[in-house]
């Protein structure tokens, strides 16, 4: 047999198996970026999933009926996604979606699943207006908006921070949405911003900006980055002289565990606020943080636990929905049944939508402490 | 604060700088925008960190390594996807094509390895002494990256002067029709060539990882782009042009930042280099071609 | 569990709808990227390199975008704007800038294509890099097909005319054609100008099926995407750029199976492509290819 | 007709034409002759446009084209050939020659994209035209054939034509004998002469003196940039300087 001949049999068998398999199972898409720049979100985010069905899945599926996840690369590009969420809909069959990676995309993205009356979970689109897409919009993610003043205005209290610099990457709609927040949290205290900094997506060179601000004497740097950023910021902040005293403040991208990782002692003292950290010792939390290090070699990261949470907050609604075998209405009424889940509790404490179907959560003010986040403040 | 961001300027510019060297020279040997060079750099940068950590090589060694891995991916990148295209009479752009395929395929295998996160160098191996005259910090790593970059740059030109095989790469830069009528090699210079200039990259791929933390698969992307605009600022094929072409782009970035506005530093930078080419049609030291009959 | 996928009408229509369903994006995208690879081609049919063609598809695209939204202009017009926009700009930065040549021409226009990019960033009215939300869907398959249509027309028309001689004299030997006594920068200016209205034309269709445009999809990528579009397809005629943004939009989508290895094979398939058929994939080598796969030596060699 | 006024050429330090002064007037065969590296292109290249003179000017028909470029000297009257034959070799014969006449099409974009009568009508009428050009070169039967095919002469003999079609009075042809045989030479040359006598001006940069001697009326020698001589070829043909510098070496290997 030439190459040739089994690349076609093994393929036709893939997909055959496949489509048997397919048949059986309630069906949830998945469209995350999982190659390009952005899979270093999107990787974590598909790993939190999987981890969370293969447990639901041991313990016997929903009320008997297995659930299987469609995976899709949406490699963070919009058209990309549309393309992804039409298969889902139209060709998959698929009960809800969960992604995009990017509220980028989740814009173009969304509303195509909102027109095609299918429940859309995201679970790291931060933007405002995501959820004002449509009734079929959910999401997870972290209210920046409802923690991050709570961090500022403790950090102020305890640390005694008049005056601040911000720094934040302005071509990322993550990160420009946090630094909103944090602006109006910073006028709300009352501090004065002696000097707002930008960077962009890939920088590695933080020395002008740092410089800049070091001369400005701040009391605290408020930084809006994600994780790889914020810690090479901090690193080189500490190596251009301004000292452990000043404290950098920042949003969701600091909560992983690779700030430390890549910042090491530099990243001592760096404040962030989130419902859910690494070490926190909640039950649930430290299972799945056992489980995810034992399946994928690497710490979860918040985007990783809140794709775990968002996918049991899934199953609860699923669990109440009466399927009637109508594809159409089977949607619509887990979109109802969503809407409704209260007081669920994962690995981020307890959980429920509001009424605009954003996640509604106590967060927790955090600090690194020995490489650790600790709880600066309930 | 000046002085302190003069500094900066030299440590990114130095590192630009090696990093366009590598990419001019194959211009001006191959005729070829090597798109393929960003993820050379990756490779670079990853061959420096596995050889850090899995084989504990020292700084120099772990650069050496680097600079054999990422020179020999050159070479099968130019055997694989460049040779083919200089036979004959194609269109021109053809091998820059082809090294997009190239990068392509070589980021999705490092994904499929390496995973899309970042990694760093390990806290002990990298020197964090760092030293202060006045108001100016400098790290030893700065220094250090300054320096291997300018020895690389003026071993290289001093290689290109001096020796024999550097003097059959000019001479094939000049003409390679000439050059292979008075019995050069020339296929073996183009060869050659490719393994230097992207054992140039991988050396900028490892300083770039040792100083500023962030090795990951797409590492290549941005510096690629600021790379081309490099390579034409200073003069296409100039090695002299590719190193003031990386020390003008380190210096426009820091002090944009530093005295205008971080928000505009892209659109200074590259507007900078707008007008540059506006005043000087074929960058700071390329020759300005008249035009004959 | 079948209760999940019960189909409805007969078999074949359903198949249809849901291709359509499915798949409608898709080929709009197929569309918009002709439009592009379109728009770099007349600049390459007159030997001009340029990389701001994916930052006069963000004027476009914003210009067009803005003027539904805020504006409520009719589609067709808001279109029109957005081609004409692109192009004033195109005339304005052509005039200097299409004096340098090749590469430095290149660079020129990636120089301005990065302004034109961090503008977008840092203006208010295209919401920074948050972005325009919320762009109305207007473009539908026909609009599509029109505008695409009306482009090709012009080619075609352009071929045997005094301006598509022009420009091929001036890609030919661009100082024989000066001694031809063309004013080669005049003309140059016109192709460039025409390529940023037909870039603009298809950034605002592309605007109005994706409901969100952001400043990242006009940057130095997308513009190498749309270079990749033309040369793959052969420049030679204007059906290689098309052939080629049709290739390069569909073998993602058809390699979706393939999951993490889709863009190992992407990049394999685009090597082999520039490899076998080096002057483009609408190209003599490829009839001559084909004629001898009929004539039964079956080999690519 | 047209008057060099003590042009001089500088590339990079190096001087390369030093104060050549001539004049050409209507209806002539002006040869330029000199050794290689005389610097004959280069008055040509200035003439044309291409190259701008570091000093001196250039008078055509009673007006000052020094520094203009290179198509609004074509607009004046001037035409050129070159001396490494440079066809749009991926173009027909016809669309060669089309391209020389662009400026006779009057017809506006939009006439093009609708393909209106008024344009259809005027490349109807001038490629007939187009096909009168090719026929003074005897190309004809080849128009619709790509340039790039046809053998050397007769790329050379495509160059003369696309010249002309764009209409000058006055036409530069660097070294049309170069790499023809005998026969085509002959044959060139009352081309030449015939052209001539149809009203256009020639000057003439030329290697084989059989050609100069045979056709031209007045004839300028070159040397290191410099004239230093001109006359009837016959006078030329005397002059110990030229023969010294050019003719002696040419006759002896001759």
């Amino acid at each position: 047999m030439r190459l040739s001949d089994k690349i076609m049999i093994l393929s036709l068998i893939f997909i055959f198996t496949a489509s048997v398999s397919l048949a059986a199972d309630i069906k949830i898409g998945v469209a995350e970026a999982l190659t390009g720049p952005i899979a270093k979100y999107g990787v974590p985010i598909k790993n939190g999933f999987t981890l969370a069905v293969e447990e639901i899945n041991a313990a016997g599926g929903i009320n008997g009926n297995k659930i299987k996840l469609i995976i899709e690369d949406e490699q963070g590009k919009k058209e990309e996604a549309i393309n992804v969420f039409k298969k889902f809909i139209f060709r998959d069959k698929v009960l809800a979606i969960f992604g995009p990676t990017l509220s980028n995309s989740a814009f173009a993205a969304d509303p195509v699943a909102n027109a095609g009356r299918t429940v859309v979970f995201g679970t790291s689109n931060t933007a405002e207006g995501i959820t004002a897409i449509g009734p079929y919009v959910f999401r997870n993610s972290v209210a920046e908006a409802d923690i991050l003043p709570r961090v500022v205005s403790i950090a102020k209290k305890k640390l005694g921070i008049k005056k601040v610099a911000i720094m934040y990457g302005n071509d990322d709609s993550f990160t420009k949405s946090g630094y909103d927040v944090f602006k109006k949290a910073v006028e709300a205290e009352n501090l004065q911003v002696v000097a707002t900094e930008t960077f962009s997506k890939g920088d590695i060179d933080f020395s002008a900006q740092i410089t800049k601000i070091k001369g400005l004497n701040p009391d605290a740097i408020i930084c809006s980055a994600l994780v790889e950023e914020a810690a090479n910021i901090i690193l080189q902040a500490r190596k251009l002289g301004i000292p452990a005293s000043i404290h950098f403040i920042g949003g969701n991208g600091f909560n992983s565990s690779k700030l430390s990782e890549i910042a090491g002692k530099a990243a001592e003292g760096a404040i962030s606020g989130s419902p859910w950290f690494l070490d926190d010792t909640n039950k649930k939390n430290q299972s799945f943080v056992k489980a995810y290090r034992k399946k994928f070699s690497s710490d979860p990261d918040q985007f990783a636990a809140q794709a775990y949470d968002a996918l049991y907050i899934m199953a609860e609604a699923i669990k109440k929905v009466k399927f009637t075998g109508d594809l159409e209405k089977d949607r619509t009424s887990l979109r109802d049944e969503l809407a409704k889940v209260k007081n669920f509790s994962g690995v981020g404490g307890k959980f429920s939508f509001n009424e605009n179907r954003d996640a509604e959560q106590k967060g927790r003010v955090l600090i690194v402490k020995d490489k650790k986040f600790t709880i600066f403040s309930e | 604060m000046f002085l302190q961001q003069i500094a900066n300027a030299l440590a990114l510019g130095s590192v630009y700088a090696l990093f366009a060297i590598g990419f001019t020279l194959i211009f001006g040997v191959l005729e070829v925008i090597t798109l393929a060079h960003g993820a050379v750099f990756m490779v670079g940068a990853f061959a420096g960190l596995i050889a850090v950590t899995r084989f504990n090589l020292g700084i120099i060694p772990a650069i050496l390594t680097s600079m054999l891995a990422s020179g020999l991916l050159g070479f099968i990148i130019d055997f694989v996807a460049v040779r083919p295209l200089r036979k004959k009479k194609y269109h021109h752009l053809a091998p820059m094509i082809a090294t997009i395929g190239c990068a392509t395929i070589i980021t999705s295998i490092s994904q499929g390895i390496f995973g899309a996160e970042a990694y760093r160098f390990p806290f002990d191996f990298v020197p964090t002494k760092s030293y202060e005259i006045g108001d100016i910090q400098l790290t030893l790593l700065q220094l250090v990256i300054i320096g291997i970059s300018f020895s690389l740059m003026i071993m290289l030109i001093l290689l290109l002067k001096r020796t024999k095989w550097g003097k059959a790469v000019r001479a094939v830069a000049e003409n390679r029709r000439t050059a292979a009528l008075l019995g050069i090699p020339v296929e073996r210079v183009f060869q050659i060539t490719s393994f230097t200039s992207s054992a140039l990259g991988g050396a900028a791929g490892v300083l770039t990882g040792l100083n500023f933390n962030a090795i990951h698969t797409y590492m290549g992307g941005p510096i690629l782009h600021r790379g081309i605009a490099v390579i034409i600022l200073g003069g296409m094929g100039d090695i002299r042009g590719a190193m003031a072409g990386g020390l003008i782009l380190g210096f426009s970035e820091i002090m944009s930042v530093a005295y205008i506005s971080s928000d505009f530093r892209d659109a200074i930078s590259f507007g900078l280099l707008f007008l540059i080419l506006l005043i000087r049609p074929s960058g700071i030291f390329g020759k300005v071609p008249e035009r004959k009959g | 569990m079948e209760k999940f996928q019960r189909g409805k009408g007969n078999g074949l229509t359903d198949l249809i709808t849901s291709f359509w369903q499915t798949y409608n994006t898709l080929i709009y995208t197929i569309f918009v990227h002709g439009m592009l690879a379109l728009s770099i081609y007349i600049t390459l049919a007159c030997g001009q390199l340029s990389l701001g063609n994916a930052a006069f598809m963000g004027i476009g695209a914003y210009t067009s975008a803005l003027l539904t939204m805020k504006m409520n202009a009719p589609f067709g017009l808001s279109l029109i704007a957005g081609g004409m926009m692109p192009a004033a700009v195109a005339l304005i930065i052509g005039i200097p800038t299409l004096r340098l040549s090749g590469v430095y021409l290149a660079m020129a226009t990636l120089g301005f294509g990065e302004v034109v990019r961090v503008a977008f960033l840092n203006m208010s009215i295209t919401g920074g890099s948050l972005g325009l939300n919320g762009v109305p869907l207007k473009t539908e398959l026909w609009h599509l097909v029109l505008v695409i249509g009306i482009f090709i027309y012009f080619f075609i028309r352009l071929r045997d005319s005094r301006f598509g001689r022009i420009l091929e004299a001036i890609n030919e030997d661009e100082v024989v054609a000066s001694v031809m006594g063309i004013k080669t920068t005049y003309f140059k200016v016109w192709a460039f100008t025409i390529g940023a209205f037909i870039a603009g034309v298809a950034g605002g269709l592309n605007a109005h099926f994706t409901f969100f445009i952001s400043p990242r999809e006009y940057g130095f990528e997308p513009a190498v995407d749309i270079l990749t579009f033309a040369i793959l397809g052969g420049t030679r005629t204007l059906w290689g750029p098309l052939a080629g943004s049709t290739v390069l939009t569909t073998l993602p989508e058809l390699f979706r199976f393939l999951g993490p290895y889709r863009l190992a094979v992407n990049g394999l398939i685009l090597l082999l492509v520039v490899l076998y058929l080096p002057n483009g994939i609408v190209s003599k080598e490829t009839f001559k290819n084909i004629k001898k796969i009929f004539n039964g030596s079956g080999c690519l060699n | 007709m047209l008057k060099l006024e003590n042009i001089a050429k500088d590339f990079g330090g190096l001087r390369v034409l030093n104060g050549v002064s001539f004049e050409i007037s209507e209806g002539q065969i002006f040869g330029l002759i000199g050794p290689n590296g005389a610097g004959k292109t280069t008055v040509f290249n200035i003439i044309s446009g291409l190259l701008k003179p570091s000093s001196g000017r250039i008078i055509f028909n009673k007006s000052d084209i020094t520094n203009q470029p290179p198509h609004v000297v074509t607009e004046q009257g001037i035409s050129r050939t070159f001396q490494n034959i440079r066809v749009f070799e991926d173009m027909s014969l016809l669309e060669n020659i089309l391209v020389g006449m662009h400026r006779l099409f009057s017809y506006s974009s939009v006439s093009m994209f609708f393909d209106l009568p008024k344009k259809k009508k005027e490349e109807k009428q001038l490629r007939e035209k187009a096909m009168d050009i090719l026929s003074i070169v005897h190309l004809t039967e080849k128009a619709d054939l790509k340039a790039g095919g046809l053998s050397y002469g007769e790329q050379r003999k495509l160059e003369l034509a696309r010249a002309l079609a764009t209409e000058p009075k006055l036409l530069l042809i660097d070294e049309p004998a170069a790499g023809m045989n005998p026969a085509e030479t002959e044959e060139l040359m009352n081309e030449i002469k015939l052209i001539n006598k149809n009203g256009y001006t020639i000057c003439l940069i030329e290697h084989d003196m059989k050609v100069i001697m045979g056709i031209c009326g007045y004839v300028a020698v070159m040397n290191f940039g410099e004239i230093i001589a001109e006359g009837s070829p016959e006078e030329i043909r005397k002059e110990k300087l030229v023969i010294e510098a050019y003719l002696g070496k040419d006759e002896k290997s001759a």
